[in-house]
């Protein structure tokens, strides 16, 4: 079973985000579950997600407090709120920031195996295609580009299935600009 | 079917298992009073009732209840002083049912439509002897026909109708209303002969085998009085001068014409001269709160031109002139001489000071009773001191109205007809008075005033003018549907509205309410909202 | 709204009147009318509200061809109708709570469209909701008003009988200033009921836009019976609210309970109107206008305003609400009423701050 | 069949909506929303035909509206949670009164104040004795299978039905779900036959006043109900069971049971963490099992006497309790094991949101082999630091790290 936690701001989508990423390994035919951390935060307030993805039955209903991967869809939460908290020593934390895993997370980057601190510049990508900060399609491909659990296609699909036409579309597009983004820093190795 | 669920669910209307009349400590019951204008009028009328079928348009039926007690509607809705409208009880809401109007719109109708008295179904063999053809004997022998007896009536006039032909002025009462109205009296088997005058009584009973006989001789002698006076003046009394008119059509007395008197036959007199172009004035000994006379006639005569001298007598009359002394009330209202005197221009005097029984014949009779200008009669019977002569109108009482004589007349066939089957006529216990306190005057519409004053002139005319027309059918049935029907059922259905319970059963036109005394609490939301005063609450019995 | 009837004795003041043509008659008069409530119910003797109840549901029956259902409040109506093991209606009638009377009246009526949806029928049974003025003023408002808001198809009637009756004459927010009740006991510096409280619901109901409201007593059926008639007219949310005397509440003597609700209109103390989607369009004249305190001397709930030691400007402050109902309703003949009325004991309340 | 990845409150208004429900009529309350949103949305897209959406007032009109439409013939949903359902409390006995088949959603959530939007049982159990059926769900499958079985039960008993999700935990959570078919519901449920309605074809007086000389007769028979619904849980839970193949419903479930020397108690979304952990434990040697409480209300006394067997150790973890009493489920079984020496426990956890964990599990489970219940009631998952940090400077009472029994709580006050 994967887990992973969803950091984000009220408004961004983080919820959105953990539902799409269910959705993208459901077509893929796991068993997922997403569900946020039930909060009455009101928008710009921290919010967490939360997401499992199994080969069985989701049967649990707990809290992730030890995850696989943590995506962190705004960086100005990294100095408020322990993100990485109960992070697996093998897990991966992937970060919304155009700056290298070294300038933002030093720390984290000594404790995680080489590559799983990446940094991705996804609201970036979400303005170019969508003209919102929505970063949920571009951190979802770049999970799927950092660890393989998800295809790009997958991702691209959820939020098309979600939000048939343009909005789908453009978060697809966000996806792709994401993911390619990703490939091309790994193929490079940094 | 649905499947109820017990207790929750009930089915409807079963709270009729539930007999809410075990609640009640006071019970609705219907009562049947007396309208004021029933308890007051002469002739006895049911006018209450013959209202009721005049309101829906039912006139026959009207006409018909009314000549239950009066055979002469067209003529007394003409000539009756219907004191009833005095009594009735609408004119403390606003102004009393014209009552006389719509009774003399029925009796026009009647003749209008040719409505005949049904003839008595059985003759009983009994011959009655009725002396006088006026009011009370045509009343009389009426009556007596319904009964199935046999009816002869001699009448000394020429003409059958008494003083309602030889007393009450033409423009008063059109002679062929009257002819009619006796017509349908004789076409009913009654036998009137004319211009006879008896005067033996118990041999004229005895030689027509009559087994009662009515006497119904009227007030026929003018009452006199000695006025000091010169050779020229005219000196007449009011009989003369009504049975002149009525006899040849027409009179000369003089221009200026004093009318000695305050009474009814005063103003005939003053109004019929009147109309010949006289100028009558009418002296009166006492003023005109204490006048006899019909309030309304007065005011037609005052409108007419007659002129009045109040509180005066006559003490000498000279060729062109009178003496006149002038009087004052005391405290008991009557009038006393001033010793002041005056001088009033008169070419002539006609004397209407009342009128006296002939007792020509009544003197010739054994044993018969007569005192203070009237037969001494028993009070329920009428019969006179002796056995099987009965008596009826001005001849038997003090009261002298047409109304009352036909009252009287009815009476007397009543006890008559009683006397003839060998029993005492004994008259029916009267309801309790309807009083307009018990009643709820708000229910009852106003007139609208876009008719009113219109009906104002219908009801002059009715009693006023001969020229004008009577009462037309909207009239009248507006006038008949302002009764109140006070004290009895006018089936508003009120009650059976009103009652929070239902308990009360309507019956069906005509046939009124019933309460049921199943369901009935005993609230008396029924009789406090009864517009007639006709539901009453009494106590339960313990 | 009634024929302008030419005079027929008692005209449409009483309630049949034989003169009248049997389709001018109200339909109480009628040897078959449908007595929705019937007898055998326990309300007290000369309940006005028994028999207001009678008079709308028969005339909303007549109305409406009998396709009527009726949801009831608690409260006397519905506890004097309907005790085990026997119910006083004729027609599809439930009762649910005290507060919820509109509400569930919106979900019958939903269900009746729906069923008849379904059965392809065109004919949809109506629904009536109805209470006291306990039931709708304080505790039901909020269901009331939310009905109002939805316009639902529900004809809300109001059976005002100024009180909590069936619990013993406490106060509501219909009860008139100075009235005693149980909670407003005639002592003290001011006796009755307080000035400057209470609520115009009528006024309320208006507010909402709704297509109807009116007002209505049990002393003028005709009015009554027309007013429910023409509220079935309407689809949408309706309210009718009728003053309906309670001789135990009020003090009065059982018979008099039809009379007491005429004096209400004819001093003014109740004023009798019609409105459609919020604007007055008809209103009841007085006939024969009276001193409000012909009113007040018939119930024992004003008897301490009228003894000797009473305070003469209580009645005088009562004439001046009556007088203000006049003049804002427009009640006497050749008045029109003013655009807004004042809401009752509106003036009171600035004064009693 | 669709399988789909949803959260569990549309697939609950799916599932709603597959029983064609003729009014639906509910009031915003967290958790308890996106149900009826969803509802509102198939109404007023027309995908849900034949039914009216009521937006009312309160949560009080909301039942209301409900019993009106129910009265009136129509198969009725709504949902509620917390406050709401307190809010409609009156009405929630009135319907059952009347004999009303409601479904109803539970959203459930605790119950203020102190005000808090997250899950537990206390509105629910709040309601035990309403009348009411009390369905408890363990999962979001279990959840839309139990609605759609509710209608049935509900209809057949003649008793209104309140499906019991847990707030969020499960209505928020996205999980894979298969829907039965439009066909396959129409086998399972056939449109609705009112036993009594209001028509005016029939009229009948809904709702009297019922004194003293029968409400014990209407109580007895609203409880012969309740028996009588016992039965048709179990029967309509085998044949939606074979209709679907799914694995929902029934009066309750044994998760490992066979050989356990512990079993928990629990109703609920917890169930399935718990399953995890007893997964878990059994690896470790330890033989515990559960019994998921799918039927609160009538409570199934026989089959969990059954369920428990001759297991001498059980555990009731509670997410509710009774204030100046103890646990709300553990006396129910307690009365089930009467006579036998079978021990009973409640463990207090999960108030308003707090998680419970698979370590909340493991450590309930560890306490009670260690014999650590010595009271009837131990509170589970307590922050010993949060309770110091108010008793210790006001009243010198300072409380060990937790668990805490019941006996720690009565020894603070003497």
């Amino acid at each position: 079973m994967l887990q992973i936690r969803l950091h984000g701001r009220g408004g961004q989508g983080a919820v959105t985000t953990a539902e799409m990423l269910s959705l993208s390994a459901f077509l893929e035919g796991h068993f997922a579950q997403a569900f946020p951390s039930f909060g009455s935060e009101r928008t710009g307030a921290p919010v967490v997600a939360y997401a499992r993805i199994d080969d069985q039955e989701v049967r649990t209903h707990e809290p992730i407090q030890e995850p696989d991967v943590v995506l962190v869809q705004d960086r100005t939460l990294l100095s408020v709120v322990d993100v990485f908290s109960g992070l697996s020593p093998k897990g991966y934390a992937i970060i919304n920031t155009a700056e290298a895993p070294e300038q933002v997370v030093p720390e984290l980057c000594k404790k995680l195996p080489k590559g799983h601190v990446l940094t991705v510049p996804a609201t970036d990508f979400a303005i170019k295609a969508m003209k919102m900060n929505k970063p949920g399609a571009p951190m979802l491909a770049s999970l799927a580009a950092a660890t393989g659990v998800l295809k790009l296609e997958s991702v691209q699909k959820s939020f098309q299935t979600r939000y048939p036409g343009k909005v789908g579309d453009a978060n697809a597009e966000a996806a792709a600009l994401s993911y390619n983004y990703l490939k091309e820093q790994m193929k490079e190795g940094k | 079917m649905l499947k109820k669920s017990f207790a929750v669910t009930l089915d409807p209307a079963t709270s009729l298992e539930n007999h809410t009349g075990s609640w009640r400590t006071n019970r609705p019951v219907n009562v049947f009073k007396l309208p004021p204008c029933n308890k007051q009028c002469p002739a006895g009328e049911n006018i209450q009732q013959w209202l009721y079928y005049a309101a829906e348009g039912d006139y026959e039926t009207a006409w018909r209840l009314l000549t239950e007690e009066n055979p002469l509607p067209a003529c007394m809705g003409r000539v009756c002083y219907h004191t009833c409208e005095g009594k009735c009880n609408r004119g403390f809401l606003d102004e009393s049912v014209g009552i006389n109007s719509v009774e003399r719109f029925l009796g026009d109708y009647a003749l209008e439509h040719k409505l005949a008295f049904k003839r008595p179904t059985r003759d009983t063999g009994k011959k009655v002897l009725i002396i006088g053809a006026g009011p009370a004997g045509l009343s009389a022998a009426y009556h007596l026909r319904r009964f199935g007896h046999t009816v002869h009536i001699v009448e000394q006039a020429k003409e059958a109708g008494g003083m309602m032909r030889y007393g009450i002025p033409v423009y008063r009462l059109p002679r062929n209303v009257l002819d009619a109205e006796i017509k349908r009296i004789t076409d009913m088997g009654v036998t009137i002969e004319t211009g006879r005058k008896i005067e033996d009584i118990e041999g004229e009973k005895k030689k027509g085998g009559y087994d009662a006989v009515i006497l119904g001789l009227g007030a026929t002698i003018s009452s006199n009085v000695d006025i000091p006076r010169g050779d020229t003046n005219h000196i007449l009394n009011a009989l003369k001068v009504l049975g002149q008119i009525e006899t040849t059509g027409d009179i000369k007395v003089a221009r200026r014409v004093a009318v000695y008197g305050g009474g009814n036959t005063a103003v005939d007199v003053a109004r019929s001269l009147r109309r010949f172009g006289a100028e009558p004035i009418i002296v009166y000994r006492r003023n005109r709160d204490k006048m006899r006379a019909s309030a309304e006639e007065m005011d037609a005569a005052l409108a007419e031109g007659v002129q009045v001298k109040w509180l005066s007598t006559i003490t000498g009359a000279e060729k062109d002139k009178l003496k006149i002394e002038k009087m004052a009330l005391d405290a008991n209202g009557y009038p006393q001489p001033t010793g002041e005197f005056e001088e009033l221009p008169a070419d002539a005097v006609v004397l209407a000071l009342g009128q006296n029984v002939d007792t020509a014949a009544i003197d010739k009779v054994q044993g018969l009773k007569f005192e203070k200008d009237a037969l001494v009669v028993d009070e329920t019977t009428l019969e006179t001191t002796v056995k099987g002569i009965f008596a009826a109108g001005d001849c038997a009482t003090r009261d002298r109205t047409v109304t009352h004589a036909i009252g009287m007349g009815k009476n007397a066939a009543r006890a008559v007809n009683a006397y003839l089957k060998g029993s005492v006529y004994k008259k029916m216990p009267k309801h309790e008075d309807a009083k307009f306190e018990d009643m709820h005057p708000w229910y009852y519409s106003d007139a609208p005033k876009t008719v009113r004053p219109e009906l104002e002139v219908a009801r002059r005319t009715s009693t006023f003018d001969e020229v004008q027309h009577g009462l037309t059918e909207e009239n009248a049935i507006f006038e008949a549907r302002r009764c109140l029907s006070c004290g009895n059922c006018m089936e508003c259905d009120n009650c059976y509205g009103v009652c929070p319970d239902n308990a009360i059963v309507k019956l069906g036109p005509g046939k009124g309410y019933e309460f049921n005394y199943d369901y009935c609490k005993g609230c008396g939301v029924c009789a406090q909202e009864c517009p007639c005063g006709h539901i009453k609450m009494v106590p339960e019995k313990i | 709204m009634l024929e302008k009837i030419k005079f027929y004795q008692t005209g449409s003041n009483t309630v049949g009147n034989r003169l009248l043509n049997p389709s001018m008659r109200a339909i109480q008069a009628s040897v078959d009318r449908p007595n929705g409530l019937t007898s055998g119910h326990r309300a007290c003797q000369g309940c006005g509200e028994a028999l207001g109840a009678r008079y709308a549901i028969d005339a909303a029956m007549r109305a409406t061809g009998g396709q009527i259902m009726v949801v009831n409040a608690t409260g006397c109506l519905e506890v004097f109708s309907t005790p085990y093991p026997e119910s006083a209606w004729r027609l599809p009638w439930m009762h649910s709570l005290f507060g919820n009377a509109a509400a569930v009246g919106s979900g019958l009526a939903a269900a009746a469209q729906i069923r008849a949806q379904k059965a392809g029928e065109t004919s949809v049974p109506r629904v009536i909701a109805q209470g006291g003025d306990g039931g709708t003023t304080d505790i039901g408002m909020g269901c009331l008003s939310g009905m109002f808001d939805r316009n639902d198809d529900v004809l809300y009637i109001c059976y005002d009988n100024q009180a909590y009756m069936n619990t013993g004459v406490q106060r509501s927010s219909a009860t008139p200033p100075s009235a005693r009740t149980a909670t407003t006991m005639p002592i003290g510096e001011k006796p009755g009921a307080d000035w400057g409280k209470g609520k115009d619901v009528p006024l309320i109901a208006m507010a909402h836009g709704i297509p109807y409201v009116a007002t209505a007593t049990v002393a003028d059926l005709r009015d009554l019976e027309a007013k429910v008639t023409k509220a079935m007219s309407f689809h949408g949310a309706r309210y009718i609210q009728i003053l309906v005397p309670c001789p135990l509440g009020w003090g009065l003597a059982s018979n008099v309970t039809v009379t007491a609700a005429r004096l209400a209109i004819e001093t003014g103390f109740y004023p009798i109107f019609e409105a459609e989607y919020g604007k007055v369009t008809s209103v009841r004249k007085i006939r024969q206008k009276q001193p409000v305190t012909n009113f007040l001397k018939i119930q024992r709930r004003y008897a301490h305003l009228l003894k000797k030691n009473a305070d003469p400007n209580t009645v005088a402050r009562l004439q001046a609400m009556c007088d203000q109902n006049i003049r804002d309703f427009g009640l006497l003949e050749g008045t029109d009423p003013v655009a807004v009325p004042a809401a009752i004991q509106a003036y009171e309340r600035a004064e009693t701050i | 069949m669709s399988t789909e990845q949803i959260e569990g409150s549309l697939g609950v208004a799916k599932a709603v909506a597959l029983c064609h429900p003729g009014v639906v009529c509910a009031y915003p309350i967290s958790p308890q929303t996106h149900i009826v949103e969803n509802l509102g949305k198939f109404v007023k897209g027309g995908a849900l035909k034949n039914c009216d959406y009521l937006n009312v007032e309160s949560e009080f009109a909301a039942i209301s509206v409900s019993i009106g439409s129910s009265a009136g013939g129509l198969r009725t949903y709504t949902a509620t949670a917390s406050q709401g359902l307190l809010f409609m409390t009156e009405g929630i006995y009135n319907a059952s009164g009347l004999g009303l088949p409601i479904v109803m959603t539970v959203a459930s959530r605790a119950i203020g104040g102190p005000i808090n939007i997250w899950n537990d049982h206390s509105d629910s159990l709040s309601q035990r004795d309403s009348g009411w059926l009390q369905l408890f769900c363990e999962s979001n499958q279990d959840a839309l299978d139990t609605h759609i079985m509710a209608f049935k039960i509900a209809e057949t008993v003649g008793l209104p039905v309140m499906v019991c999700m847990d707030g969020f935990v499960l209505t928020h959570a996205f999980e894979r779900l298969e829907l039965p078919t439009q066909e396959q519901v129409d086998a399972f449920l056939p449109e609705y036959e009112p036993r009594e309605y209001l028509t005016p074809k029939d009229p009948v007086s809904l709702g009297s006043m019922v004194g003293p000389e029968a409400f014990t007769e209407v109580r007895f028979l609203q409880q012969r109900k309740m028996a009588k619904a016992v039965h048709v849980i179990e029967s309509v839970t085998e044949e939606y069971r074979k209709i679907t193949g799914h694995h929902s419903g029934g009066l309750l479930d044994c998760y490992k049971c066979d050989d356990a020397d512990i079993k928990l108690i629990i109703m609920g979304s917890t169930v399935g963490t718990a399953k995890d952990e007893v997964d878990r434990m059994r690896k470790a040697g330890i033989k515990v099992g559960i019994i998921s409480l799918k039927a609160f209300r009538p409570f199934p006394y026989e089959a969990l006497r059954k369920a428990i067997g001759d297991t001498k150790l059980v555990v009731c973890v509670e997410r509710a309790f009774s204030f100046g009493g103890r646990g709300i489920i553990c006396p129910e079984v307690k009365r089930a094991m009467e006579g036998t020496s079978c021990e009973v426990k409640t463990a207090i956890a999960g108030l308003g949101g707090r998680a419970i964990f698979g370590t909340t599990i493991n450590g309930i489970v560890k306490a009670a082999l260690d014999g650590k219940f010595k009271d009837e009631m131990t509170w589970f998952d307590i922050d010993s630091r949060v309770l110091n940090s108010y008793t210790k400077d006001g009243e010198g009472v300072t409380f060990p790290e937790g668990p805490l029994s019941d006996s720690q709580l009565k020894a603070s006050v003497n």
